[in-house]
């Protein structure tokens, strides 16, 4: 590694970002040519001892960027973060989605009586449901399905194993029933 | 900074009212002075310096330190004493004697401390530009996998359709996992109960409705001959009136068209 | 270079900030010793190859920077400067906070005997100290503590290799008014 070689790595390094050819060529005294070699000679060396840093060359930029092979636990060690749980109306959208699949985003919105635009695309960058397809009928709407990520997620192994959902919890809660039509079901209730 | 102690007997107030022995070097002395644990008359001064001249003989040596401070708080001890031995009225003053005493104390071992700290400061500015060639980075931009990572009860799916249903305030419609074993499927078809039918009718002319249904073994089967015998009756195949006795009965009129009875598969 | 000595180069670079060795431990799955043990490889290996990247253990962390051989060129490539020596005051009061951290600003106003307000306040935007919660005592003061930033910067590896002195246990006062301390530490340096 000769002296040329380090002060790049040094530079490209510290700077993170894409480094111009001639801006290194400047401050380090010498041709652009020699940039390119040397950054050359760097990135070939890298590639070959498979190291967890490379450069790249973008055009007549150089970047140091860590190795995509190293991407995994490149990210699971800079989340800082967890990424968040599902919101409930994530997770109402979903529902819709596994009982009711194929279904379209118009139909779940009828279901849900809610626009649900930002949950699809939410559901979609989860890998939870996937588009499988598109309806026929004017318009050529988009049919979403659930992904297998979904049935891991949910302890699933088939969608047959779907909890059943019970009458009472499609119909409408009990305290919510319309008056006339609670008492009808009980009998000596005449109103 | 090795610092003498002292003994002694029963001058520090404890909670029976009983008097204890004290052990310990003198700003202790000075600090539970100023706490009211110990009482100004209960301190022999020359019990300290007694044991103090003891303490030089066993060193064996000055400790010019140890000497001033002990000078100081003796000599403020003694002071305080003698205030108090002359009047009660002059307590308040010995008090504020004894505050300012602590206080001077408390001085010393800050200025001592801010001494030390002097150490650790020309070590760190001898350092001081070691690193400051070291340039860090920024942080490179995450690659985003937003791939879920959390595990859930299939039961929470009940209960987020349990929250719309509750929300919309109306019927949703079943899903089509609700209609199986019912309508989904046709485990008996509808086809081969209708030729049943057919060949029972055809032998005995009349029947039943109700003996239709005898020997059905399932829902599924019930369901089948229930659907043969409204779609036999939609092809004009068989007749189906009520008797006087209130008792329908089922009647044969002639062969279904093949083809159509197909469809119904 | 064996795959940790990757992986690790790869969380370093892409780090950027010191990265905690327990949780490189826990992503690459293996024991915190295997890790010092293949950061110092790395780090070793960098020195003796003079590259322009280092390695550096500060504390129970590894950061990577820039060869300091390269400061030069690399602050006139980012069009940077090497961050200023420290002044007398502010170098009294880190040294106060590295040796009795975590301490209020009370505390080593009490221990230094002048208003420290200002050298706080910039030492905190050097990201020599850093806040770490409050004292339980009422006004519930907030605690410092110095930082990575700090190691690095004096070229430690650890606090343990501050010179040893005696530390005194001092009757913390009820929270001073600094009036009759307010002789600021920086003639001039008006609130």
């Amino acid at each position: 590694m000769n002296e040329l070689e380090r002060a790049i790595e040094a530079i490209l390094f510290a700077a993170g970002d894409p480094v111009d050819t001639a801006r290194m060529a400047t401050v380090l005294d010498c041709d652009p040519d020699e940039i390119h070699k040397a950054a050359q000679v760097l990135s070939d060396q890298m590639a070959f001892d498979r190291r967890g840093i490379r450069i790249v060359r973008l055009g007549e930029q150089y970047q140091m960027c860590s190795s995509s092979e190293m991407a995994d636990v490149v990210t699971k060690t800079l989340e800082t973060r967890k990424p968040p749980k599902l919101s409930s109306s994530l997770l109402e959208t979903l529902t819709v989605v596994a009982y009711y699949q194929p279904v379209t985003k118009t139909y779940l919105e009828q279901i849900r009586g809610v626009d649900s635009g930002y949950s699809v695309s939410s559901l979609l960058n989860r890998h939870l449901i996937e588009e499988c397809g598109r309806l026929n009928v004017p318009g050529r709407p988009i049919l979403y399905r659930t992904t297998p990520d979904f049935l891991r997620t949910f302890g699933l192994h088939s969608l047959d194993e779907l909890p059943e959902i019970e009458r009472m919890s499609l119909e409408t809660p009990p305290e919510q029933v319309p008056e006339q039509l609670a008492v009808d079901d009980l009998p000596g209730a005449a109103p | 900074m090795e610092e003498p102690k002292y003994h002694l007997t029963a001058v520090v107030k404890s909670r029976a009212e009983n008097l204890e022995d004290f052990d310990g070097p003198l700003d202790i002395i000075l600090q539970l002075l100023s706490k009211n644990k110990i009482e100004i008359r209960d301190i022999q001064i020359s019990l300290i310096v007694e044991q103090y001249l003891a303490y030089l003989e066993a060193r064996k040596r000055m400790d010019l330190d140890i000497a001033s401070e002990f000078v100081t708080m003796a000599s403020h001890l003694i002071y305080i004493k003698s205030k108090m031995l002359l009047s009660a009225a002059d307590q308040q003053e010995a008090l504020s004697e004894m505050e300012l005493l602590m206080k001077s104390l408390e001085e010393r071992k800050c200025k001592h401390a801010l001494e030390q700290i002097q150490i650790g400061k020309t070590y760190l500015a001898a350092r001081n530009e070691i690193g400051l060639g070291l340039f860090p980075k920024q942080p490179e931009p995450l690659r985003k996998d937003e791939r879920y990572r959390y595990q859930h009860d299939a039961r929470d799916l009940l209960k987020a359709f349990a929250m719309i249903a509750a929300r919309s305030e109306k019927l949703l419609p079943p899903p089509v996992s609700s209609f199986e074993g019912i309508v989904g499927k046709e485990p008996f078809p509808v086809t081969k109960k209708a030729a049943q039918l057919l060949k029972s009718l055809v032998s005995r002319g009349v029947q039943k409705f109700r003996e239709m249904f005898r020997g059905n073994r399932s829902r599924s089967e019930l369901v089948a001959t229930f659907l043969a015998v409204l779609e036999l009756c939609k092809l004009k195949s068989v007749f189906v009136e009520q008797a006087e006795s209130g008792e329908q009965t089922v009647t044969f009129l002639k062969m279904p068209d093949e083809t159509k009875m197909e469809e119904q598969t």
